[in-house]
């Protein structure tokens, strides 16, 4: 874990709304496993005080690369990045995805950035397996291309049907599941939005499989020290059976089994 | 003119080879910051509040961001004394930093039954009494806005603890000086301020409060100004060092805290920016006092021309 | 789904068209902004504090900008009650927008003097008592830190006019909640909150505080979540109408306010940054009732799910 | 007086640190008179909230230029404008400079971005005189081609001598004067540094002559309600025989006898 200047690389529009930042990150690039992030630190504007994190999508050698998405005010600022503009990182955080179970097949599934937070990962399971990418519309559905070159299955699903079958990933899921994917023991790897999180962790629980999800918390410090980003887990040595995690510290990833779901979410 | 400015200064019988400390809260409990800050180049650590027994804190969201600013709601979770000394006080031995613990208790008896225990532990080495922090709804928040009851905790913790005593003072008082001297005539060696002023923030669209305690408390670069007049009010009030915070993020913020009397600081929500603020605020302040011919940090001290 | 929701409000006898009015010292006399700002498009208009004799107010400097903030400590220089009925008076009848006063003293005396010449002109449609200014040397400034002192100002302001009377409260009191019961015992129409929160800044190379007067206030929207946190408070504790004002930029803030209970808000220092501010506000409050299915702003007030 | 969003036509550097922003206003430049100025609403960064004042150095049809030194966050910022960038302006500001005394010679004394904001009244005066200009090194020598285009006659001065005389501006003024130029009933018009606007002052009254002095003061709305602009004024009604007036409203350019200096200007 390091804060680096780093430089802008490469800067330009990716597919759908999303923009792909590439930086030259000598110090962190090399340390990224599959699943970490950093946290950048916004070069504006000047009342947004915070640093935003990003899960990493690319690293290669010194170069890594994040994908996102224009949501509020910083992400919109950050569009205006050039290249040879230097950019404060701090990084690699959180634990990363694990090794995948020997005997399982990894299914993958996404939505929204989720697409890059896996694709390390995608990369480094010494098995392919299928992936499931799930979006509002087409423009939603990222790296299909980078998820094909590494020999994945990618299937996609859209609410609006401009792109794969019509309907929430989950439902892709369900029907790949009942239709023989059950048998094949699959392990989740998972990031994307809170609901689709749950609805996987559901399946996988329910199955009796593992279900690996990257956690989206809002955050402070990155590190573990403000306690800005916690998560309930089970725990059943703690008065009321859980305990709070730090999703940037002992997270992002966790099994769906520890997650405690609260009523909103 | 010096070469080598003395940065030394001294709070009760604690002396620290810097004026810059990390806020309590803002640095977790030392092992968190360890691989991006060298412990040892900062003048003292202040760990995140401590109670008796462990707790949960609030719900979340916990902080939001607002302008030039940030609201937190953490609430003070916590592994209590034990789990404190356990846990965490042997990784802080084994570097050379002093520790400084923010205590805090749900009654006056617990304040002192913290500052108790904590005293009998080797590896700390004063403590800040937080009697203001803005996000927790039972008795503490009182204790830093009503003279008798602040003047209750201060007393007790006072001799409950041969350790130098550090109220951290609220800001959200008509007049902080009689805080301040109250603190100093119950015996402290230090006051602190500012802790972070009660804020709120609610969603327009859901119509829900932006953190799930409701209200928090503002910390940053927005009340850096407020931060100044009360340090500079509590620092004529006593003759004790005043530690001051507040929306340091330079060295230039820093030296504007001294320069208003205060004796050390402590970088909070900057930390979250650039974990490297303290050691730089250090360095800050040495070449300012190179460039002004300053023998120390204590020649600096509440030179304001006001 | 109302297209046309009903904006209007009351304060005591005085029926605004809209709840948006501009903030005492921030928008002058009236004739400043004229050029730019329809006045009859605003809520009211809340001129610059007024006392019984004219004024000077401070040495410059007067402002300095502070992160997303702006410290001022301008003093209530004014032309006095006379002097106003005679300047500016004329003008603002010309206009078609109620007038409120901010009336100050340096005695409790004074306050009643100035509230009852003020009450005896035409043109004049309510009174603002700004017992809470961080800017005056004078007696002023215990007058909004004080329960008692403050209780004698209002009464004597009460008694003295028969036009509705709003004290404005000090942000700088532990339970604002106390001094908002006040004023409504002491038959107050309506309170506004909050004045700048006591502020200030040093010039590290010169030493100099950057006022004039040392101290000042600071405003903008580095202050608006404590805002949001005490008129939140002071809804709560009373039945009177709230005047929510605090570093609103946009209609989002302005909403915010009203969620959280206040009756009417008024723009400050972003009339210096746009001047069409408020409004603006008025649009997006139209606009956010209608988007909300809301008939009126009343439906709006203290929705705040908390 | 209007708020509008101007265009950003041209943005150049102009020479020493200045830079010329050039905007299409149709709103408010063919209302621009000499003297007045406009309030800029900055770009960035966003935690400085306040406008910043700045001269009309040229006002042509629709078209107006300003020339500015970045010297500090803000004017930082403002080098960022490109063209095509929206940028509002508060403006035209002030009373301006008067015309000038039938019978008097006109004398212009800059320094700094005063060369830029007595431009329009250099073109504007019936006669053409001369022009002091003093800065600290030739690049803050600004202008100078303008002002001979328009017939004026250009003395500069530095303090480093690398342009023109080696003093300060009011080294060469002294001199002219006493070189005869006292014979020849000068009228002043300055804008610079307060320093200077005082010291052209005094020469000023002691000669009883007029000087017209464009005043710099820390703004914060422009127009007249906050107070924060006020300058002492000699003012015999009031007591302690003075009064405020608001540079931003009654300035910035004040008569020198009506002036009160204090202490360190
Ligand atoms: C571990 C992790 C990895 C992420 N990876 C990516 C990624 O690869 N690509 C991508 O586009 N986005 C990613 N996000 C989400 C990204 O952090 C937010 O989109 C971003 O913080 C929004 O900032 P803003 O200023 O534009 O939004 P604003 O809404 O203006 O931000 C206000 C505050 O809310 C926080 N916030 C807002 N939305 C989110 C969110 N979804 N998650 C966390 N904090 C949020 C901001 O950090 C900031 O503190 C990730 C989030 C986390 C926690
Ligand atoms: C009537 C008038 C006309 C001016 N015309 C020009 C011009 O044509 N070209 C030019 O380069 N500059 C001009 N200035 C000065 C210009 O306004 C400042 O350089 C600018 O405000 C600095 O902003 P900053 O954010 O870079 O500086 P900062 O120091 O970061 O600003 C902090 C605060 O101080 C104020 N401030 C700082 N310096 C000055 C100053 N010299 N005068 C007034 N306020 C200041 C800022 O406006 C801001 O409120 C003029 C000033 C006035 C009053
Ligand atoms: C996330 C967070 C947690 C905090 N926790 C504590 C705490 O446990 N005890 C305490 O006394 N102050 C706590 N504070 C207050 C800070 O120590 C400091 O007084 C305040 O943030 C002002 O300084 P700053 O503006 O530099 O952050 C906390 C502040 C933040 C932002
Ligand atoms: C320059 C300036 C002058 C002010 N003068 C007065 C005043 O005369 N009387 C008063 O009650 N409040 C005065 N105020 C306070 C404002 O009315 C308002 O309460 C405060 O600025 C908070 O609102 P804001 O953040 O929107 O500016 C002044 C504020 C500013 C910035
Ligand atoms: S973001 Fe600070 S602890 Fe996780
Ligand atoms: S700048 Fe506000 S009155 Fe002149």
């Amino acid at each position: 874990m390091k804060v680096e200047t780093t430089t802008v690389l490469a800067h330009a529009t990716y597919g759908g709304d999303y923009r792909c930042l590439e930086l030259e990150a000598p110090g962190i690039a090399p340390e990224v496993r599959p699943g970490q992030f950093v946290h950048i630190r916004l070069p504006a504007p000047a009342d947004a005080i915070l640093r935003r994190p990003f899960s990493v999508f690319r690293a290669d050698g010194d170069r890594l690369q994040i994908l996102y998405k224009a949501v509020g005010r910083g992400t919109a600022a950050m569009r205006h990045l050039q290249p040879g503009d230097g950019l404060s990182i701090l990084g690699p955080l959180g634990n990363g995805f694990p090794a995948a179970a020997a005997d399982a097949l990894p299914v993958l599934v996404a939505g929204g950035y989720g697409m890059a937070a896996l694709y390390l990962q995608a990369r480094t399971l010494p098995r392919r397996g299928i992936a499931f990418f799930g979006g509002a519309k087409a423009g939603d559905i990222l790296c299909v291309p980078e998820f094909e070159a590494l020999g994945w299955e990618v299937r996609a699903t859209t609410q609006d049907g401009s792109r794969g079958e019509r309907g929430l990933v989950t439902d892709a899921l369900d029907a790949w599941l009942s239709g023989g994917g059950r048998d094949l023991r699959p392990e989740f790897f998972a990031c994307g939005p809170n609901g689709m999180l749950r609805a996987v962790g559901g399946r996988a629980e329910a199955g009796g499989w593992t279900a690996w999800l990257s956690m989206d918390r809002h955050m402070g410090c990155g590190v573990g020290a403000c306690l800005t980003c916690v998560q309930k887990i089970r725990d059943p040595d703690a008065p009321g059976g859980w305990s709070w995690v730090r999703i940037c510290r002992e997270g992002p990833v966790m099994e769906c089994r520890t997650v405690v779901w609260e009523g909103d979410e | 003119m010096t070469a080598t400015p003395d940065l030394a200064v001294r709070i009760g019988s604690l002396t620290l080879r810097n004026p810059v400390m990390v806020a309590s809260g803002t640095f977790g409990y030392g092992p968190e910051y360890a691989d991006l800050v060298d412990l040892a180049s900062l003048g003292a650590i202040v760990v995140k509040g401590i109670r008796a027994e462990p707790t949960t804190g609030n719900p979340t969201p916990r902080t939001v961001e607002t302008a030039s600013g940030l609201i937190n709601a953490i609430g003070l979770p916590g592994p209590g004394v034990d789990g404190f000394v356990r846990d965490y006080l042997p990784f802080l031995r084994r570097h050379d930093v002093p520790v400084i613990v923010n205590i805090w208790g749900r009654t006056v008896e617990e304040y002192g039954d913290v500052a108790r225990r904590l005293g009998a532990v080797d590896g700390v080495h004063a403590l800040e009494i937080n009697v203001s922090c803005p996000n927790i709804k039972e008795g503490s928040k009182a204790f830093g806005t009503n003279l008798e009851s602040f003047r209750r905790v201060v007393d007790l913790v006072r001799a409950s603890t041969r350790l130098p005593v550090i109220p951290k003072l609220a800001p959200n008082v008509a007049d902080i000086a009689s805080f301040a001297r109250a603190a100093e005539e119950c015996g402290s060696d230090a006051v602190s301020l500012i802790n972070s002023i009660p804020a709120m923030a609610v969603d327009i669209e859901t119509r829900r409060p932006k953190l799930g305690n409701i209200t928090g408390g503002l910390s940053g670069p927005a009340i850096h100004p407020v931060a100044v007049k009360l340090v500079w009010e509590a620092a004529r009030a006593v003759k004790i060092p005043v530690i001051a915070m507040g929306g340091i993020r330079d060295a230039a913020d820093a030296i504007e805290f001294i320069i208003v009397g205060a004796t050390a600081v402590a970088v909070g929500t900057a930390n979250f920016v650039e974990p490297g603020t303290a050691p730089a605020v250090v360095e800050g302040i040495r070449s300012h006092l190179v460039r002004h011919g300053l023998p120390s940090v204590a020649a600096l001290r509440g030179t304001v021309v006001a």
